[in-house]
C-alpha cells in the first residue's frame, strides 16, 4: 500500500527504467571488454612466436628463417590484429586500453624484432598502423596503436636484442654484434630522453633499468670479444690483419 | 638519423600531450576549487539552514561548474577520441561534482537526478564530451553516504518526516542498483556502502516512530516524553 | 665440412629429431593452456552475474529471483563448465590448475550462494562434481573441482553472505540475518581447523582474515537490531512482544 | 550438523593428503641425499681423475636413484591422476637429478641423453609415472652450466681437444634449443643462460687455437711457447 | 687431513643442533594442534554457549597443553642454556597459548591471570624454562583483542552486564600496560592494539547505557542517574 | 694526497653533525617521556575524574616540557639556519605535544589554544625557533580524533550537556579549517578524519536528543538558531 | 570569529609557502630537463665520441645549470633560514647534477673535483645556499657506478691505459670514503657499492694485463715484468 | 591494585633487559669500529703492499678485538644462561671480525684458522661466551668471497703463483664444506656461494696456465698428480 511496499515489488519507476539502460551498458561494455582481453591474449601468444621464430636466425639461414618470420608476422596482423582492430572503434582506443595494451606491446616487440633483422632499422610506429588501417571502416575511427604501448613495446624489443647479440658473438658474427650494439644504444639514449615525457612512467621506468641492463651485457660481450682478438694480433706479430679474427671460428678442423 | 627523426615526432607528439594535459590541469582545479566552494555552501543543510538560501547559491555554483566543463571541453575538441585517455586527470573531480549535483538535486525534488539530467545540467552532453556512467553511478553513491548525516541532523533540529522520506528514497535507490552487474572494483566497494546508508537511516526512522515522533506534530518540540504517553 | 659447420645448417640430427617432438608437446600445452584459461574467464564472467542475481532476493520476490539463478546457474554449468570439463581430462587437473582454479572458484562461489539462499545449507563438494560428470566420458576422468578450489571458493562466499545478511536487515530479515551469521560463523570455524591441513595456505590465510571481518560486521549489524529492539520494549512497559520488532519496518506510513 | 560432517569428511582427506606428501617428502630426501653424493663425485672431473674410476662409481649412485623413483611411483601409485598435484614437491630434486644423469651421459658418450633416455634410466617411464618435459629440459640446462668449467679445467691440465668437442656439443644444443617456443618462465630464463656457456667455451676454444695447442701433440707439456714458435 | 677432520666434527655438531631443532619442531607442532582446538573450542563463547561448558572442554585441553611443555622441557633438559638459542622456533605458538589461557581465565574469573600463573598453569615454571616474559605480554594483548567481539555478542544475547565489566578491566589493564616503558618493537605494536580495543568496549557500552539497558542490579554503580529517573 | 685532507674534513663536518643529532635525539627522548607521563594523565578525563585535579597535575608537565624546549632550543643556537634540518628529528614528538596542550586547553576553556598561545605556552616562540604551523594544525586535529571518544564517555557517565558543547566546537573547527587550502600531504589527510570526528559527534548528540536525556538547562545556549525558530 | 581570523592568517601563511614551493618546482623542473640533456650527451663518451666534442657540448650546458641554480637562490632569498625545510624538493635533482659535472671534471682531467670546486661551478656557494655535503658525497658516489662500464668501452675502442688510471683513481677514493664515520643511511648504502665498481674494473684491468694489451708507454710502470720478457 | 604491582615488577625486568641491551650495543660498535680499522688496513693487501707490514698493524687491531669481546663476556657475566637471547644484537659484526681473521691467518699460513683457534684468538673460549659454529663458518664463507679478488690483484702485480695456491685451498675448502649437512638458511646459502670462488679462481688459474705465466719454480708442487703423469 504504501510508497515503500510498493518500492520493494518489481514496479516500473523512472529510476528503475534508467538503471535498467544503466545495466545494459554495464553488460555490454564488460563483454566487450572480454573479448579485448581474449584477443590480446591471442596476440600474445602468436607474437612471442615470431620472436621465437626469428631467433633461430643465422648467418647460414637469414632468408629462410626470416621468410617464415615474415608469413607467422603476417598471420598475427591479418588475424588476430584484425580481429581487435574489428572490435575497438572511437573512444574505445583509450577506454580499455588496459584491456589490450600486454598484447599490444607484444606484437610490437615482434613486429620491430622481425623489422631490424630484415633491414636494420626501426620500424617505425606509423608504419605499422599504416598496415592495420585496412581491416576496419575509416569512418569509425579504427584502432591505431598508439604511441604509449608502441615505445612500451620497444622497450621490451632490447631484451630480444640483448639475446640475439649474445647468441651471433658465439656464432661468430661480431659485426652483426655490433650492429646491435649500436641500435640498441640508440634506441636506450632517445628513449631516455623521451620517456619523462610519457603519460605514465612507471612501467618504464623499470624497463629502462632492465633496458641498461641489456645495453651492458652486449657491451661486456664486445668487450671480451675485442680483448681476446687483441691478443691475437700482438702473438702473430702485429702486421698480418688478414688473418680475420672473426674468421677463427669459421673453419674448424683438428 | 631517421631514428632520431622518428624519436624527435614522438617526443613533440608527447610533449604536446604534455602541454594538453597542463591545460587540462588548469581547468580541473578550477573545477575542484568551485566544487569546495559549493560543498562548503551545501554542507550548511546539517546545521539545518533554511533549504532555499542554500539551493540559491549553489544554483550559481552550478553554473560556474557547466561553464567551466565547457572550457575543458574546447580543450579537448584539440584532440578527438581522446577522451579517456586523460581521464584519470579529472575523473575523481567529477564524481565529486556529480556528488554536490545529485545532493542539491535531491534536496529539491526528493528524486534522483537521472545520468543524462546530470550530464544536461553540467553540459556533459555531447557524444564526444559526455558524462561517464561510472563516474555518475559513484557520485551518486558518495550522495548516499551523506544522506544519514543529513538525516540525524534534520532529527535533532526536529523534522521527524525525514528520515521516512530518506528511507523510501535509499529503499528505492539500493534496489536501483542490485539490477546492475558489478565487476570487483571501486563502483562495487561503493555499492556496498549504500547498504550501510541504508541502514542507519532505517534505525533513525525506528527510533522516531517508536517514540510516536510523527512529523505533523513536531511543533511541541523535540523531548520526548510525549512519546511514552502515546502508547 | 667440420662437424661444426654442418650442425649450423637445418641437416637431421636424433638431438633436432627429439627437439622437434619436444616443441610440438609445448606448443600444444600452451594452446591447451590458452584455452582452459579463457574458459576460466568465461565462467568467472557468468558466475559474478548469478551472485549478482541472487543479491536481488527480498522476501518479496524469493521465489521469481532465485528461479532466474538457478536458470543462469544452470547455463554457467552447462556451457562453459562443460567446456572445461571436456578440455581437461586426467593429469591436466592438476597440472593446469592454476589456469582454471579462479573461474572454478568462482563457480562455487556461485553455486554455494545459490544453494544457500534455496536451501539454507550448504552445497557439497559432491553435489557439485555430481552434476559435472555427465560433461565427460567417464573412462577419461573428467574434471572434479578439487577441494582446494572448493575451499577457496566457500571462503569468498562469505563475503557475499555478509553483503547479503547487512542488506537483509535494512530489509526488516532479521531472522534471516541471523540465519546468516549462523551459517558464516560455522563455515568459519570449521576453515578454522581445516585451512592447516591443506597444500597451500598462503592465499587462505588472507582470506580467512577477510571472513572473521565479515562474521563480525554480521555480529556488529546484528547488535545494533538487538540493542535498539532492546530499547524498545522497556519503553513500551516491557509485556507486549505481539508488537514484533521485526514487523515495524513492514507497514510504514506516515 | 551435515556441515561439520561434510567437514570432517574434508579434514580426513586433507589428512590423508598430508600423510601422503609426507612419504613423498621422505623419498625425495633420500633422492636429494642420493644425488648429493653423486654430485660430489662427479664434480672430481673437475679436478682431472680419470674418467672410467668416475663414471664406475656414479652408476652404482644412479641404480640407487631408480630404484628410490621406483619406491616413489609406489607412493603415487595411492592416489592416481595426482602426478601434478604434489609436482612441486620434488621437482627441483629431480631436474638435478636430470643434470647429474645428463652430464654423466655426456661424459661418457659426448652425446646428449634424450628425454625418453633419460626418464628410463631413472625409471620414470610409465604414462602415470613419467618425466615431465620441462624438468628435463631445465636439467640439461643446468648441465650446459657446468660445461664452460669442465672445458677450463680440462685445458689446464692439459687436454686441448676438450674446447673443440664441447663446442660443438653445445652448439648443437643451443640450435635444438632454438627450435622451442617457450613462455617467459624459469626454463627460457636457464636457455637465455646457455647462449653464455657456448660463448665462453667458443671464448677456451679460441684462445687454444690461436697457440696452436693442438690435442694430438699435446704430450709435450703445457707451457704455450711452442705455440709462438708454431706461426 | 686435519681440515677434513675439523669438519666431520662440525658435521656432527651441525646434525645434533638439526636433530635437537626437529624434536622441537615435532613438539611444537602437537602445541599448535592442541591449541587450534582449544582456540576452535572457546569462540563458541561468542554464541553464547553456555560458559561451564565451554570452560570443562577447554581445561581438558590445558592439561594436554601442559603436558606437552612438560615434552618440550625435557626436549630441553639435554642443552641446558639454549633455551633462547632456540626461542623463535616456538615463541609465536606459546603466544598464542597464552592468548587463550588468558581468555580462559578471563572468562573463569573476570582477572588477568598474572605471570606466574600463567607459567604455572603451563608447566613454564623452572628457571631454566619458563615463560619468557614478553611472550606473556604479547599473549596478553592478544586476549585483549577478542573482549570487543565478545562484548558484542554477549549484548546480543541478552548480556547487558558484560560492557561494563569488559570496560572496567580493559581500563585497568590499559592503565597497567602504560607503566611499561617499550622499546618500539613487536610488543610495542601489540600494545598500541589495546587502545582501540578500549574505545570499541567505551562504544558499546554507551550503546548499552543510552538506552537504558542494564543488568538488573545497576543501580549498585556507574550508571547515569537522570536516565534511571526517568523510567 | 689532497683527496684525503678533503675527506678528513668531511668527516668533521660529519661527526659535526652526528654528535648534534645526537644532542637533539636525547632531549626529544625526555620530551617524548615526558609527553607520555602527561598523555597517560589527561586520559584519565575519559574515566570521568574530577577535571581540576586532572588539570593541576597537568600543568606542571608543561612546565617541564617548556623547559625541555628551551633545552633543545640551546641546542639549536649552535648551529643557526638549521631549524629545519633535522625537523623530521623531533617533529611527531612536537605534534603530540601540540595535541595535549591543545586537549588540555580546551579542557580548561572549551576553547582552541592559538598558535602563538601554543607556542608561547611551550617557548618555542622565538623567530629561530617557532612551533611550525603545520605541526600546529597537525596537533589540532590529533585533537579532534580525541573529542568523539570523550563525548561517548561523557554521557555514559550522565553529563548530557557535553555532546552539544563538542558539536558547537569541532563545527567550529571544521568550518575554520575549510578556509584553508591544504596541499594533499599528511595534513590534507588528517583534516579529512576531522570530518568523522564531526559525524560521531553529531551522532551522540542525535542520541541524547532523541531521547530527551538533554541537561536542565539547555535552552540557554548555543543550539542552531534556525531549528529552533521554526518548531 | 577569533577563531576565523586567525585561520584567515594561517591560509595566507599557507598559501605562501605553497607558492614558494610552486616557484622551486618550477626551476627544479628546468634543471632537471637540463640536466637529462647533459646526461644523454655525456653518456655518448661511451660510444667513444671524441671527448673535447663532447665535453665542449656538455660545458654550454653547466652554464644553463648555473644559471637554474642562481634562479632558484633568488628564490630562497625571499625567505631566509629555509634552505632545509625545502630540501627535499631539490635534493636528488641536485645529487644527479653533482654526478654529472663530477663525471664530465673526470674525463677532462682525471681527478675528482673537490666540494667547493662543484659548488662554484654550480653558483652554490654563498653561506645561505650552498651545496649540501651530503649531496655532493651521493653524486660522487653516483659517478663511480659509471665509472665500470667507460672502462669496459673505452677497452672495446682499443684504449689500454684507461683501466689502469680508473683503478687507480678508484682506489683512492675508496680509500678516501672510508675514513669516513657513516651512518646507516642512503649514502651509506652507496658507498657500498663503491666496492664492487672497483672490483669490476679491477676485473677488467686484470683481462687487460694478462693480455698484455697495454698502452706503448706502459715501461713506465706497474706491468708484470715477466710477461713483457715473454714477447 | 596487585595488576598493578605486577606490572611494576614487569617494568623492572624489561628495563633491565634494556640497560643490558645497551651494555652491549656499546661495546659492539667499539667491536665494530675496530673491525673497520682492520678491514680497511687489510684490504691494502689488494693494492699488493708488503704482507708482513700489513700483517703487523692487523695484529695490533686483534688485541684491541680481544679486549672487547674480554668487556663484552663481562657484561654477559651478569646473566648467565642469555647468550643467545641476545645472539642477533652482536652476531653479524662478529662474523665479520671472523672473516678478517681468518683472511689475515690465511695470509700468514696459507692455512684455514680452526674454529678453536679463531676462538681462542679472540678469547671467545670460555664455555658460556664462545664462538658459535655457524658464526664461524659463515666467517669463513666470507673470506672465500674475498679470494678471487685477490687473486685477480696478485696476477696483475705479477704474482702468477698465488692462483694454483689459492685454487689448491678452496677446493680443500669447498670438499671440506661439502661433508657438512646444512639446513636452508643463511649459512647455505653463504656455502653456494663459495662455488662462485673457485669456478672464478679456476679460470684465473687457467689464465695464467694457458699463457705460460707460472711462476719459474712451480716444478715442486701440488698441480694435480695425475694430470702430470699423463704429460
Ligand atoms: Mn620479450
Ligand atoms: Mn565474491
Amino acid at each position: 500500500s504504501s510508497k515503500r511496499t510498493r518500492t520493494m515489488m518489481t514496479t516500473a519507476s523512472p529510476m528503475r527504467d534508467a538503471f535498467s539502460k544503466y545495466a545494459d551498458y554495464l553488460n555490454n561494455l564488460n563483454e566487450k571488454r572480454e573479448k579485448v582481453v581474449k584477443a590480446s591474449r591471442d596476440i600474445t601468444m602468436n607474437s612471442k612466436k615470431v620472436i621465437f621464430q626469428v631467433h633461430r636466425i643465422s648467418k647460414f639461414n637469414k632468408e629462410e628463417v626470416l621468410a617464415k618470420a615474415e608469413n607467422d608476422l603476417a598471420a598475427v596482423t591479418n588475424q588476430q590484429m584484425a580481429k581487435l582492430v574489428q572490435e575497438l572503434k572511437g573512444r574505445d582506443f583509450w577506454k580499455l586500453r588496459r584491456a589490450y595494451s600486454p598484447g599490444v606491446q607484444e606484437y610490437v616487440e615482434a613486429a620491430t624484432f622481425y623489422g631490424f633483422c630484415k633491414s636494420g632499422t626501426l620500424l617505425g610506429l606509423d608504419d605499422i598502423n599504416a598496415s592495420l588501417l585496412s581491416f576496419g571502416d575509416p569512418s569509425d575511427e579504427p584502432l591505431q596503436i598508439n604511441i604509449l604501448d608502441y615505445l612500451l613495446g620497444l622497450a621490451d624489443l632490447t631484451g630480444e636484442l640483448m639475446r640475439l647479440a649474445i647468441g651471433r658473438i658465439s656464432d661468430g658474427e661480431l659485426d652483426f654484434a655490433r650492429e646491435i650494439c649500436g641500435f640498441v644504444r640508440e634506441i636506450h639514449q632517445e628513449l631516455m630522453l623521451t620517456v619523462p615525457h610519457m603519460d605514465d612512467t612507471y612501467d618504464m621506468k623499470t624497463k629502462m633499468d632492465t633496458m641498461l641492463q641489456s645495453v651492458m651485457k652486449i657491451e661486456n660481450a664486445c668487450f671480451s670479444v675485442h680483448v681476446r682478438g687483441s691478443e691475437y694480433i700482438p702473438l702473430l706479430g702485429s702486421g698480418d690483419p688478414s688473418y680475420s679474427v672473426m674468421g677463427v671460428s669459421d673453419d674448424v678442423e683438428p | 638519423s631517421s631514428l632520431e627523426k622518428q624519436f624527435e615526432e614522438f617526443r613533440s607528439q608527447l610533449e604536446e600531450s604534455g602541454t594538453f594535459r597542463e591545460k587540462i590541469r588548469s581547468v580541473v582545479m578550477e573545477i575542484e576549487s568551485t566544487a569546495r566552494l559549493l560543498h562548503s555552501n551545501l554542507l550548511t543543510v546539517h546545521q539545518s539552514r533554511p533549504l532555499p538560501e542554500v539551493l540559491e547559491k549553489a544554483r550559481s555554483h552550478i553554473a560556474t561548474l557547466k561553464d567551466l566543463y565547457e572550457k575543458l571541453s574546447e580543450v579537448f575538441r584539440e584532440c578527438p577520441g581522446q577522451y579517456y585517455r586523460y581521464h584519470g586527470d579529472w575523473r575523481s573531480e567529477t564524481q565529486n561534482v556529480v556528488f554536490l549535483v545529485t545532493f542539491m538535486h535531491w534536496l529539491e525534488t526528493g528524486d534522483l537526478i537521472l545520468h543524462d539530467e546530470a550530464a544536461n545540467l553540467l553540459g556533459l552532453n555531447s557524444p564526444e564530451f559526455g558524462l561517464d556512467l561510472e563516474d555518475y553511478l559513484i557520485g551518486v553513491c558518495f550522495m548516499s553516504n551523506e544522506l544519514p548525516r543529513y538525516v540525524v541532523n534534520q532529527v535533532t533540529s526536529g523534522d521527524y518526516d525525514c528520515p521516512r522520506k530518506v528511507l523510501n528514497f535509499l529503499t528505492d535507490l539500493n534496489a536501483s542498483f542490485r539490477i546492475l552487474n558489478l565487476r570487483n572494483d571501486f563502483l562495487r566497494k561503493k555499492f556496498d556502502s549504500l547498504k550501510y546508508d541504508l541502514r542507519r537511516v532505517e534505525e533513525v526512522f525506528y527510533d522516531v516512530k517508536i517514540r510516536g515522533l510523527s512529523a505533523k506534530g513536531d511543533s511541541e518540540g523535540d523531548v520526548p516524553k510525549q512519546s511514552n504517553d502515546t502508547h
